[in-house]
């Protein structure tokens, strides 16, 4: 008869009314500022810095190799070398970025940033609260405001963290048997002169 | 009216308040958005209003299509020059108080798409904008988080004075000239008055 | 003078009439002494969809339009009608509703005939 | 109406594929109004010039634009991988069966292989996007037609959930940015693959559910059926493709004719409509969720181990040789197609994107002609189009 | 389907004097092209869609591509008169001398149309169609008509390339303004100039907006300059 179908209709979204009150599965909003949504581990939003131990300028991973500079595809991020280097990561004496701006006004997190970083120096974020009045300081980030502790990664992206430092304490233990096995071969040559040590860097 | 006193008058039953409060609490608590969704932003703000995220817990799930009726425009997606003309005449012809989020990379600086030549970078070239939430898109949440951004901006303002709103002082700027499509791009291509010359060009060379 | 019947009347009438316009004055107060207005031509523009309207909206248009909405005319006039009897209507006798009825059927009957003539039809 | 009618188009007569020519019944002048950049309707920055005389439309003008962020002329600029994440923003609502097409288009190019639990994948999050359009394209159809927000709130209830399964596995909801030139980015852990095989077994229920609030509603019908009618020689002509292609009972579905990815494991079917309407295009779309939900339970049920990414393929310094490769899919819109032109340099010569809401707009204007101005906003509805890949 | 050289016979034997050519394509996606000539173009269409056999009754895509005029250095064999002075005696004799010259082969505007078929489900026979040069003479019989799925497909090549396509219903721009008047996709194209804040210009942003600053260095105007050299010149902090 005329209507059979309206009233199904309305049949279902009474359904839904009543079982919203007795099926959390029907009750979806979740009320933001006090109630959050679990955080899910693969979130990315912005992308920064990683520096291990607590100085942020010292521990700092990144060598100021500037791949990520060339490959990011909106072309926000900006990088400066310093003059003179610093031990990285693994311990060998590199550049590190005198300056290094990304304009979170242009970035579209994709993070092909971390996807092509040699040194795993950048990784992406999840702060989403972003939203700011001040057009042109809040939104350009410089190196203070990107550097985040290792510890910070591990929170906010755990098993990726795992993989991250397992992969650098097997380069620093390479790193350490190459530097013996050197400082050996070095010492039986004795009054050879040591030839300037490879240029680390891209 | 120091803050003690209120609350102490408040245990008592008796609510104090100034005028200027009660005005503010009342435009910031039911700010319509306008129905104006350019690009991908778009989605994520129609996924807001929808039931998980539910803007009408702030007084904002009303969808104004036109601009007479709404107080706040949500620039959520890419302007391109074709469109900047029709965004600037909407805005100009929205009743004052009016305020502007720019939602997204794109609205406040042309974003991934900046290298484009139909692309505006940045609406804060022709119009103020209030409040800009970086992110391509921003989660719903981050939308969220600027409308109380810009709920605790309107509760600052004080009605008289020097710091009082646009809306309230005769002299401030009430009409923003409409860009017109040239041979090659917009004239003019920004309007000194509401976007500045930044204090360095920030072209390096 | 206080003694008059219909002084209680006047009271209420005022009082209506102060509630109605005293948040319109306010308003007006609110707007000269604080929000001064600052109208201008792009602002005052018609609205249509972001463009400038080119052509105006005065035009001749279909008679089948004009035919429905004095039919609307009709029944919106009957409903004011209508309004005191639903009012009074406990008070009322048979008599009374007999002939309010009578109205009522006339003009469905009216509406009826259009109907049937496809007035309200102009695909 | 098989496709054998097709052949006799040698003695169809000239400007068949026209729009045909309506006649104002004389009594009143045309109101021409524009439907313009800033409608309810227009999904966005979509403007009509519509002729009317009185309700009936004479004469309708799409004008496109509005959105046009020049994809192609930056994607001149950057590398190849450089332009994947761009093309999460063509079709901003279905982004992983873009990077498909894209990858599936370099790939032709550059005769690369894929690994088997990476096309198994590319099928399960295909299916995910195409199930999750075509109920937000539903939800925004019906509240066109005026039930504000009901359907649209079901559509995107059943949408979080698998923008929550996106965001496990890329990293963004929307703009997953996920598959690369030879496989995926990232692996699925087995919790991923639980999380999606719970919420695949809801989604029947779901289909249900709009089925039954919608499908027999005599509003729904009496507003769509016989609405919009779009014969199958002219949608052939004009390069249709997708659900309306469908339903106007051309049985042309790029996952039957190209064979790309596995698609050959499953079975599914093609529906097909035969009154080319707009009711037919909505039945066609609930008819294709419950094809790809079917889909996804045999892809759930077998996927392999196994690596994610082909061993030889390579992130940066990638350059294709010299040479042009056209690759399409089956989009929920219709065929997605790339062509790219590689002069062996790390930048593509020439990026074109085949954009089916585009060309599917070609014939709004027949749709429309003779059907009221309402009519127009649920025809322009029913073609679900998404503005940024109207403009790229 | 039939094979490329086939479908080349199929067109010669149904469309005389075509003047069809097959363009190889060098990608493992092997798809070969045809190249028309414009003159004939329109029967040839006609003959793809209506024939039983081929029955390409959908173009699915039409692009546009710009070839812009390239420099081509090349070895040219040239009889050159070399004079050699041999004990004391000027002696000029003729002698081929390997020359590398530079020599600017002219470009050109192509479009590229894939075709299938719906009816027989087989897959793409590619059409390339090139106008004379970039300039002046740059028509191309537009293939509408044929295929209604072209029309949009053709404003959009007109509207970024500037092929001028005959015998199109209703040729306008498609998706830049109609006061518009370069053709934005042609990779000469120098886009309008709007750097003034960019917080993280390098490499190819820097380089267009120099295109443009030298412009003004060179006529003078101070405004847009470039502020003196150094780095303090970073917006903002």
């Amino acid at each position: 008869m005329l209507g059979e179908g309206i009233l199904k209709g309305l049949a279902e979204t009474a359904k839904n009314f009543a079982g919203s009150f007795v099926s959390a599965e029907r009750m979806t909003t979740v009320e933001y500022p006090e109630e959050r949504i679990a955080p899910i581990e693969a979130a990315r939003v912005f992308p920064f810095l990683v520096y291990d131990g607590t100085d942020w300028e010292s521990g700092m991973r990144c060598v100021a190799c500037q791949i990520c500079e060339k490959e990011c595809p909106p072309k926000c991020i900006y990088i400066e070398k310093s003059k003179d280097k610093k031990p990285d990561a693994i311990g060998k004496p590199q550049f590190y970025p005198a300056k290094f701006d990304v304009d979170i006004a242009v970035c579209m997190s994709c993070q092909i940033c971390v996807e092509v970083c040699p040194f795993e120096a950048i990784k992406m974020d999840t702060e989403f609260e972003l939203s700011t009045d001040d057009r042109f300081g809040g939104l350009l980030l410089d190196r203070e405001e990107l550097s985040k502790s290792n510890e910070y990664y591990h929170q906010i992206h755990p098993t990726e963290a795992a993989v991250v430092d397992a992969r650098l304490t097997e380069g620093r233990a390479k790193a350490d048997a190459k530097t013996t096995a050197a400082a050996i071969t070095g010492a039986i040559r004795g009054a050879e002169i040591p030839k300037r040590p490879a240029e680390g860097g891209d | 009216m120091e803050e003690g006193l209120k609350i102490e008058l408040g245990k008592q039953g008796v609510f104090v308040t100034t005028i200027e409060e009660l005005y503010n609490w009342g435009r910031r608590s039911s700010i319509w958005p306008m129905q104006f969704g350019l690009a991908c932003c778009a989605i994520e703000m129609i996924a807001t209003t929808m039931a998980r995220y539910d803007l009408a817990r702030f007084g904002a799930e009303v969808f104004r299509p036109s601009p007479r009726q709404a107080d706040l425009m949500i620039i959520s997606g890419t302007v391109t020059k074709k469109m900047a003309p029709q965004v600037v005449r909407l805005y100009n012809q929205m009743a004052e108080p009016k305020y502007v989020i720019a939602m997204g990379a794109c609205a406040i600086s042309g974003g991934p798409f900046k290298q484009g030549y139909n692309v505006l970078k940045g609406i804060d070239r022709y119009i103020p904008v209030d409040v800009h939430i970086p992110g391509c898109p921003p989660r719903p949440e981050a939308l969220i988080q600027a409308f109380m951004t810009l709920q605790k901006k309107i509760d600052g303002q004080n009605l008289t004075g020097e710091g009082r709103p646009r809306h309230l002082d005769a002299e401030a700027q009430g009409e923003f000239p409409v860009p017109v499509q040239g041979e090659h791009d917009l004239e003019p291509s920004s309007n000194r008055l509401v976007w500045p010359l930044p204090m360095k060009t920030g072209i390096r060379d | 003078m206080a003694s008059n019947p219909y002084f209680s009347l006047a009271v209420l009438f005022v009082a209506a009439l102060g509630f109605g316009l005293a948040p319109l004055g306010l308003a007006k107060l609110w707007g000269m002494v604080f929000s001064p207005p600052k109208p201008n031509a792009i602002k005052n523009s018609i609205y249509e969809c972001g463009l400038e309207s080119k052509g105006d909206a005065w035009m001749q248009f279909r008679s089948a339009y004009y035919l429905y909405a004095i039919i609307f005319l009709i029944f919106d006039v009957e409903a004011v009608f209508l309004l005191p009897f639903a009012v009074a209507f406990t008070g009322l006798g048979v008599a009374a509703c007999v002939s309010m009825l009578v109205f009522v059927l006339l003009l469905i009957e009216g509406l009826a005939w259009a109907w049937a003539k496809g007035v309200l039809t102009w695909a | 109406m098989s496709l054998s009618g097709l052949e006799k188009e040698k003695d169809r007569p000239e400007g068949w594929n026209r729009p045909r020519l309506i006649e104002p019944d004389g009594e009143g002048e045309l109101l021409e109004i524009a439907m313009g950049p800033h409608h309810p309707s227009t999904h966005g920055g979509f403007r009509m010039d519509v002729a009317l005389d009185g309700e009936r439309v004479i004469r309708l003008k799409p004008v496109f634009g509005y959105l046009h962020r020049n994809h192609e002329k930056i994607a001149e600029g950057i590398g190849y991988l450089g332009s994947m994440p761009y093309t999460d923003r063509l079709d901003y609502i279905c982004s992983l069966t873009n990077n498909w097409a894209y990858a599936l288009a370099v790939e032709k190019l550059t005769g690369q292989e894929v690994p088997e639990r990476a096309e198994y994948l590319r099928v399960i999050l295909g299916e995910l996007t195409r199930v999750q359009n075509h109920a937000s394209s539903i939800g925004f159809l019906i509240q066109e037609m005026g039930a504000s927000g009901t359907p649209l709130m079901y559509a995107f209830r059943e949408r979080e959930k698998i923008l929550d399964l996106f965001e496990g596995l890329t990293g963004s909801r929307m703009m997953c940015n996920y598959m690369r030139f030879g496989g995926c980015r990232v692996d699925a852990p087995e919790a991923w693959l639980t999380a999606a095989r719970k919420v695949v077994a809801g989604l029947p229920g779901f289909v249900d559910e709009v089925d039954r609030l919608l499908t027999g509603n005599e509003i729904l019908m009496a507003r769509t059926q016989g609405v919009g009618v779009l014969p199958p020689e002219l949608a052939v002509n004009a390069g249709v493709t997708g659900p309306m292609l469908r339903a106007s009972g051309v049985n042309y579905d790029i996952r039957k004719v190209d064979h790309y990815g596995i698609y050959d494991r499953f079975n599914f079917r093609v529906p097909l409509g035969d009154h080319w309407d707009v009711y037919d295009r909505y039945m066609i779309r609930m008819l294709e969720m419950r094809e790809s939900i079917s889909i996804l339970e045999q892809a759930l049920k077998d996927i392999p181990a196994g690596p994610v990414m082909d061993a030889k393929a390579k992130i940066r310094g990638f350059r294709p040789k010299p040479g042009e490769a056209y690759g399409r899919i089956e989009a929920p819109k219709g065929e997605l197609g790339f062509y790219l032109i590689s002069d062996g340099g790390p930048n593509p010569y020439r990026y074109r994107v085949r954009p089916p809401s585009l060309i599917n707009l070609t014939v709004l204007e027949d749709m429309c002609l003779g059907s009221d101005v309402a009519d127009v906003v649920l025809i322009f509805g029913s073609v679900d189009i998404v503005l940024g890949e109207v403009d790229r | 389907m039939k094979t490329i050289e086939e479908i080349k016979a199929a067109i010669e034997a149904a469309v005389p004097g075509a003047g069809v050519e097959v363009v190889p394509n060098a990608s493992p996606s092997g798809q070969h092209s045809l190249r028309l000539e414009p003159s004939h173009a329109f029967e040839v269409a006609k003959f793809l869609r209506d024939d039983a056999e081929l029955a390409l009754d959908f173009l699915s895509n039409a692009t546009g591509v710009d070839w812009p005029d390239k420099e081509v250095t090349e070895k040219v064999k040239v009889k050159r008169l070399v004079t050699k002075t041999v004990d004391g005696v000027e002696q000029s004799a003729e002698e081929t001398v390997e020359e590398s010259r530079k020599r600017v082969e002219p470009g050109c505007l192509e479009v590229v149309y894939h075709l299938f078929s719906m009816a027989k489900k087989h897959g793409p026979v590619v059409l390339r169609m090139k106008t004379v040069n970039r300039t002046d003479n740059v028509e191309l019989p537009s293939l509408t008509p044929v295929w209604r799925s072209a029309e949009l497909q053709e404003r959009e090549i007109f509207d970024l390339f500037g092929i001028v396509f005959t015998g199109h219903p209703d040729l306008r721009r498609l998706l830049m303004w109609d006061a518009f008047k370069d053709h934005p996709m042609r990779r000469d194209y120098v886009d309008p100039d709007d750097y003034e804040y960019e917080p993280t210009a390098h490499e190819q942003v820097l380089a267009r907006a120099a295109a443009h600053t030298a412009g003004e260095q060179i006529a003078g105007a101070s405004a847009g300059a470039i502020p003196g050299g150094g780095q303090e010149g970073i917006g903002g902090k």
